[in-house]
């Protein structure tokens, strides 16, 4: 014990092997598939989600080859529809929503409070088996012949065509819950279990991110749950609701799915904003500027996400005058998403920039989520988003949003937390080499895509005119050196799981609490009570180069009077 | 930097499109398309603009603030409420403009004038139907030039959009209810008309060709075409109707199945029928067919043909049945 | 809600990751709390579904809820008031450690969630005597009609058959329905062409010719035959089917089956709770697990209140 | 009104309990008998009133609402806002395009 408080207080060099972590308590599998605690459970989520990530990644690289030529390239009109299906609901329902709350903000998130565990322990196990169970569903439906309508199971397609549509939905039902009980043990972890001194606007910004994103997961989800209920029912009974032949309402399907599935696109992206603060502030080594319109700003983003939806709706047969309200709201979300980006780079102002592969992230981030962020305009306004509306335009922009905000931000939170959770620095080096491929491999798949769509190249097509063939074969060119990227970073992560360099307590020179213990922690987080200061006051630390991390200059200074947890 | 070779590499894709388009935008053929236009390369405009503010900040206040030889942060204000207050408001006055423009183009694109001529769009997996006031239907879009033209979509079963990119219109066709869509053609020629809602395995073949005649010309295409009965032996007639009404979507004439049986050389002979028993595929048993598909359906096939009762007439039925006996490859008789 | 097995602590019920008592007690209430907001907007679809069509097509509910049984309805909200009753005093009883009446409280519960069940089975099973069920086995005694196929696809054409035969015999509204139709499939021989294209421009802006064609009660429209069907509840008010009369009792279905589900439900839960009360884990005064349930079943309750209304009691 | 248990939670007396019950039977007759008497569209809001009312008899003294901490309330009505929002959207939408429906679609 008196080894782990030194350790903890980062003022001795760290000897892991003679500590136990949460790493080493418990042997066996078993150990890790019914432990309650949220570590253990983060991990489980962050091997499963990168799974699912390699899976639709690999169904991606197949639409994109298919793609190289007109007609067939290498598989048929139906594998191809199956395909681009298959890696949408991959992505999104597997990868994208649990990806950032339930795997790094599992992990992450009573480390930040300075807590022993999330409130709620087995409900986040649950949520852990419901996501599994989920998954099977979805995956066993490729099995049975996959599923053709694309990821947003549009009535009446989906209730008529003869592929495994009930199978999916059933498993995405499931990953609705999975998803709802995450963001429920979240919103009562952060209102019960904030340590001393703690007040709301001392919370570091990524738990707003996941607070704001826990409001919307369980407020919308249930909603998907119904919908998919109705459709699995329409499928299996012919319930009629939404199936015109019998007497139904198929456009009314879609507000059904939008009202979700819009605000599950912040679902998505809100936790990557919490992660571009953390990075922006702990690599600039500065405060970050701006502290309570960033925390505001991801609150509106989560209430305007709810007035939005039918801006996925202007050429559905939805009246004009619906369709001029959700135009004019959705605009609304545009601001709130601008200041979190110039109070981003007011952070860098005057500080100490260390391009570290984290901050690489955060400023592609900055990069993408721009353009993902204004090609938004295009699509918002009636008049120009009727000709964009279904072309490779819209493709491009959610890509731009959803890879080059959620995922770059994911892969920046990845190996920014990386060395706390397995106690390993990775190589930098090769860490720079795979984000720049990244990068460039993104910008050129995706990019070429805004100038299809314009031209009005629309999606989902296996066929295309001669003229867009350049294009394609670009961007296909583009996912190949996207893929590269992936899979150095896949060498390096796993290379140093085994091989990496002992990280310290605090390799970055960040102040949030989850740096305070050791890395990776021991299973019940923290050997003392913390209090919580300002989180982004970094002046307060220095480097101490024997142990290659930063330490408090104050080692009491956030240590609770009584000391000592219970 | 990798946006400048990326820049590179699309002007020089830009070579690829044909020239009588913009680097963004394809060629502007109706009234609304130069508004829309215009809107897209205002906030275009805008876009650039502030992406290449945030891009260069960025770049510069990475290499003005690089961490170098331990050089430390230097105090500046954590927060300043009138600059954050700035950039907010600013782009809220942006987006309220854009929003403005936005609606305004809109409402000019749903509201067609009262004269707009009247025709009648039917889509089904996966081919379009036209049809002109006279009843004459046509598998393409052929339009007068500067002419208001009023489209009344429906759908035969599920969810279609018709996109035309040279018009900048677009609308969903959703089965159960009538869609409209409008404009006006600005200079003759042919522009392509594409299906924009995901509908199925040839979903990307949806496509149909939109003629603009120039002024005068439309008249007489559709006086040509309306009687091609008369003017078409029976068997070519039959072949235009196999073509345009949607038969080849399902059946094919080279002998392969595809979602009903081919109408290589089955007439006159013997069908298995699905229900075991069997028929000769003779006159009345295509026209039986062709009035109610779910009568006699062949075996190895699912019952889902839609009825043509009162979509096409006897003339239009023994046409077609000319040209079944046309492909019949063999030459014995019953 | 213990904590890890491995860490040992003065309070058995007290989680190692909790400092107090209230705090676990607060955070279980507020991660209930939320979990009813998620159930209401889970409901809330059906809700949705139910205004959308209720609010376009009255006529339909008005129809269709005279096949429905006050009285059976109206025991049943009694009998869920009731229950409602009987477990918040259960959780009075767990508060104050009297786990006898506890005990007793809670069989009562379950036992007006069973009665509930039974007459739900009654309803059901009249419905179905009088094939008066969800859109596509809608099939209010037509005998030739009787086999609808299954499977979503097949249903649709089977549907679609069903109403395609009995088009013939509509009156007017058919009449002026059927050259709409002219309009839509567009592909009319002859004379018929004209008028159908003639009428088509107009057909989608005779906005309130179209609402009254389908809300008049066109004799014989629909399924032929539906009002001569006997034997169901009041059935001398009933008037002749009016269009889509099939969705009203996909949404009876759909609403009072999730609800059944949610009964079920609570009864799971109650037994759970019945087995902990005999093996003393309340005997400490620790009630959360009751209250838990209560505030659950409460809010099956409260969803019965509104069902009661909007399906049983249309005007 | 009520005693308290030393847990510091609230316990609702008995008397109160089975005064609300009393209550809630009586809306139950209240909203059936009123569906008998014919006042147009008034009807349905009537019996929304008084079912709105029994439900806020159940969450404020079966449910303790009215003892427990006004976040949780809040919660609560959150979920009855935003299906409100829903609702009311779909409805108007819906309403609007009504009329672009073919009644007796796909009979042709």
């Amino acid at each position: 014990m008196a080894v782990d408080t030194l350790t903890v207080n980062g003022a001795v060099g760290v000897d892991h092997d003679h500590r136990e972590s949460y790493l080493t308590t418990g042997h066996g599998i078993l150990s890790w598939l019914f432990t309650l605690d949220h570590k253990r459970i983060g991990v489980m989520y962050l091997v499963a989600i990168l799974t699912s990530f390699f899976l639709g990644g690999v169904f991606a690289l197949l639409v994109r080859t298919e793609l190289l030529t007109p007609g067939q390239t290498i598989m048929t009109a139906d594998a191809y529809n199956k395909m681009f299906t298959l890696h949408g609901a991959v992505m999104i329902f597997l990868f994208i929503i649990p990806g950032i709350p339930a795997a790094l903000g599992n992990f992450v998130l009573p480390l930040m409070l300075g807590a022993k565990d999330v409130a709620l322990p087995r409900l986040n196990l649950t949520s852990f088996w419901f996501w599994m169970i989920g998954a099977v569903f979805s995956l066993v439906s490729i099995i049975v012949g996959a599923v053709d309508t694309g990821w947003t199971f549009y009535t009446p397609y989906s209730t008529t065509t003869s592929t495994a549509v009930i199978s999916m939905t059933l498993g995405v039902f499931i990953l609705g819950f999975s998803s709802i009980f995450t963001g429920l043990n979240f919103i009562v972890t952060i209102h019960k279990m904030r340590p001393e001194g703690m007040t709301w606007f001392k919370m570091p910004l990524f738990l707003w991110g996941l607070y704001s994103t826990a409001i919307i997961q369980v407020l919308a989800t249930p909603v998907l749950g119904i919908t998919l209920l109705l459709l699995i029912a329409e499928r299996a009974l012919g319930v009629g609701i939404f199936d015109p032949t019998l007497g139904g309402d198929p456009v009314l399907y879609q507000h059904f799915f939008w009202f979700y599935s819009h605000p599950a696109v912040y679902i998505m992206i809100l936790p990557a904003m919490g992660i571009m603060s953390e990075l922006m502030s702990v690599f600039s080594h500065k405060h970050i500027f701006g502290y309570r319109f960033i925390a505001w700003s991801s609150i509106a983003i989560a209430i305007f996400s709810f007035l939005v939806w039918g801006h996925h709706m202007f050429t559905s047969g939805q009246s004009g005058l619906t369709n001029m309200i959700f135009s004019a709201l959705t605009f609304s979300v545009a601001i709130p998403s601008a200041v979190k980006v110039f109070n981003w780079l007011a952070t860098m102002y005057k500080g100490s920039i260390e391009l570290a592969a984290p901050m690489l992230y955060a400023l592609s981030f900055l990069f993408l989520f721009a353009i993902g962020g204004l090609t938004g305009l295009f699509l918002g306004a009636l008049s120009t988003d009727v000709h964009l509306h279904d072309t490779y335009f819209v493709v491009a922009h959610f890509h731009y949003v959803m890879f080059g905000g959620t995922v770059i931000a994911f892969l920046g939170g990845l190996h920014y937390w990386w060395p706390k959770m397995f106690g390993r620095m990775y190589s930098e080096r090769w860490a720079q080499l795979a984000a720049l491929l990244v990068f460039v491999g993104f910008n050129l798949t995706f990019f070429t895509q805004f100038v299809m769509g314009s031209h009005g190249m629309p999606r989902r097509y296996y066929n295309y005119l001669e003229e867009f063939t350049r294009f394609h074969q670009a961007s296909t060119v583009g996912s190949y050196v996207l893929g590269l990227g992936f899979f150095i970073m896949a060498g390096y992560l796993i290379h140093s799981l085994f091989r990496g360099e002992r990280a310290s307590a605090n390799p970055w020179g960040a102040a949030t609490l989850e740096w305070e213990t050791s890395s990776p922690p021991p299973a019940n987080n923290f050997d003392r009570e913390l209090i919580a200061g300002d989180p982004y006051d970094l002046e307060s630390l220095r480097y101490e180069p024997a142990i290659k991390g930063w330490v408090r200059k104050d080692p009491t200074s956030i240590v609770a009077a009584e000391g000592g947890a219970t | 930097m990798t946006a400048s070779r990326i820049t590179d590499h699309l002007v020089g894709l830009a070579g690829a499109l044909p020239d009588d388009r913009s680097f963004w935008m394809p060629p502007q053929v109706s009234t609304v398309a130069q508004g829309v236009d215009w809107l897209f390369h205002f906030i275009l405009a805008i876009s650039v603009f502030f992406f290449l503010l945030i891009v260069a900040v960025m770049v510069v206040f990475i290499i003005r603030y690089r961490r170098r030889g331990g050089r430390a942060a230097e105090p500046s204000p954590s927060h300043n409420m009138a600059l954050e207050v700035t950039w907010t408001v600013i782009p809220l006055l942006l987006v309220v403009a854009i929003f403005g423009f936005g609606f305004k183009g809109y409402l000019d694109m749903s509201t067609p004038p009262a004269n707009a001529y009247e025709i009648l769009v039917d889509a089904q997996k996966w081919n379009w139907s036209f049809t002109y006031p006279n009843g004459y239907v046509d598998a393409d879009l052929h339009v007068p030039v500067d002419r208001p033209v009023r489209l009344v979509l429906s759908s035969q079963d599920v969810i279609h959009s018709l996109y035309i990119p040279s018009f900048r219109i677009k609308m969903d066709v959703v089965p159960g209810r009538y869609s409209k869509a409008w404009f006006e053609a600005t200079q003759p020629g042919e522009y392509d008309l594409f299906c924009a809602e995901y509908c199925g395995t040839s979903h990307s073949d949806m496509i149909a060709n939109v003629i603009v005649h120039p002024v005068g010309e439309f008249e007489t295409w559709l006086e040509k075409a309306s009687n091609f009965l008369e003017t078409m032996t029976p068997v070519e007639a039959g072949r235009k109707l196999y073509q345009v009404r949607g038969c080849q979507q399902c059946h094919s004439v080279d002998g392969s199945a595809k979602t009903g049986p081919s109408f290589l050389g089955i007439f006159g002979h013997e069908q298995a029928l699905a229900d075991g028993s069997s028929v000769i595929a003779d006159e009345n048993y295509i026209r039986e067919s062709i009035l109610e598909p779910q009568a006699k359906v062949v075996a190895g096939f699912d019952p889902v043909m839609p009825t043509y009762q009162g979509r096409l007439s006897d003339p239009e039925i023994s046409a077609i049945i000319e040209y079944l006996k046309s492909l019949d490859t063999t030459t014995s008789e019953e | 809600m213990a904590g890890h097995s491995h860490d040992a602590h003065h309070d058995p019920d007290l989680a190692h990751h909790f400092e107090s008592a209230d705090q676990q007690f607060q955070s279980a209430k507020l991660g209930m709390w939320i979990f009813l907001a998620t159930e209401i907007l889970f409901f809330g679809g059906l809700f949705v579904a139910y205004s959308v069509y209720r609010s376009n097509h009255p006529e339909i509910f008005i129809y269709g809820h005279h096949f429905l049984d006050k009285g059976l309805g109206a025991l049943n909200t009694v009998v869920l008031i009731f229950s409602s009753f009987t477990i918040a005093w259960a959780v009075r009883a767990a508060q104050l450690r009297q786990i006898k009446l506890l005990k007793l409280l809670l069989v009562a519960t379950i036992a007006c969630a069973f009665v509930f069940l039974g007459v739900k089975y009654v309803e059901y099973s009249t419905k179905w005597k009088h094939g008066l069920l969800w859109a596509s086995k809608y099939d209010p005694h037509v005998e030739d009609h009787g086999e609808a196929p299954h499977g979503g696809e097949d249903e649709a054409h089977g549907a679609a058959e069903m109403s395609a035969e009995t088009a013939p015999s509509e009156g007017n509204g058919g009449a002026a329905a059927a050259t709409t139709a002219a309009g839509s499939a567009g592909t009319e021989a002859g004379a018929e062409i004209d008028s159908g294209t003639q009428e088509t421009p107009g057909t989608p802006e005779t906005s309130p010719a179209g609402e009254e064609r389908s809300n008049i009660p066109v004799a014989a429209e629909g399924p032929g035959g539906l009002a001569a069907d006997d034997g169901t509840a009041d059935h001398d008010e009933v008037g002749d089917e009016p269009r889509k009369a099939q969705i009203f009792f996909s949404i009876y279905f759909l609403m009072t089956g999730l609800h059944g589900i949610h009964v079920i439900g609570g009864i799971v839960a109650m037994l759970w709770l019945l087995r902990c009360a005999f093996r003393g884990d309340f005997d400490g005064g620790h009630f959360t697990r009751v209250d838990m349930v209560a505030l659950y079943w409460h809010v099956v309750d409260l969803i019965w209140i509104y069902l009661f209304l909007l399906l049983y009691l249309i005007h | 009104m009520a005693e308290h248990s030393e847990g510091g939670v609230h316990v609702a007396s008995l008397k109160l309990l089975v005064v609300v019950l009393i209550a809630l039977m009586f809306g139950t007759w209240l909203t059936v008998s009123a569906t008998y008497v014919d006042l147009g569209a008034l009807n349905i809001w009537i019996g929304l009133a008084i079912a709105t009312g029994k439900a806020a008899l159940v969450g404020l003294y079966y449910m303790h609402l009215r003892w427990d901490k006004p976040f949780n309330a809040f919660v609560f009505l959150t979920a009855f806002v935003l299906l409100g929002l829903f609702v009311g959207i779909t409805m108007m939408d819906s309403a609007h395009y009504q009329h672009v429906i073919i009644p007796d679609w796909p009979n042709k």
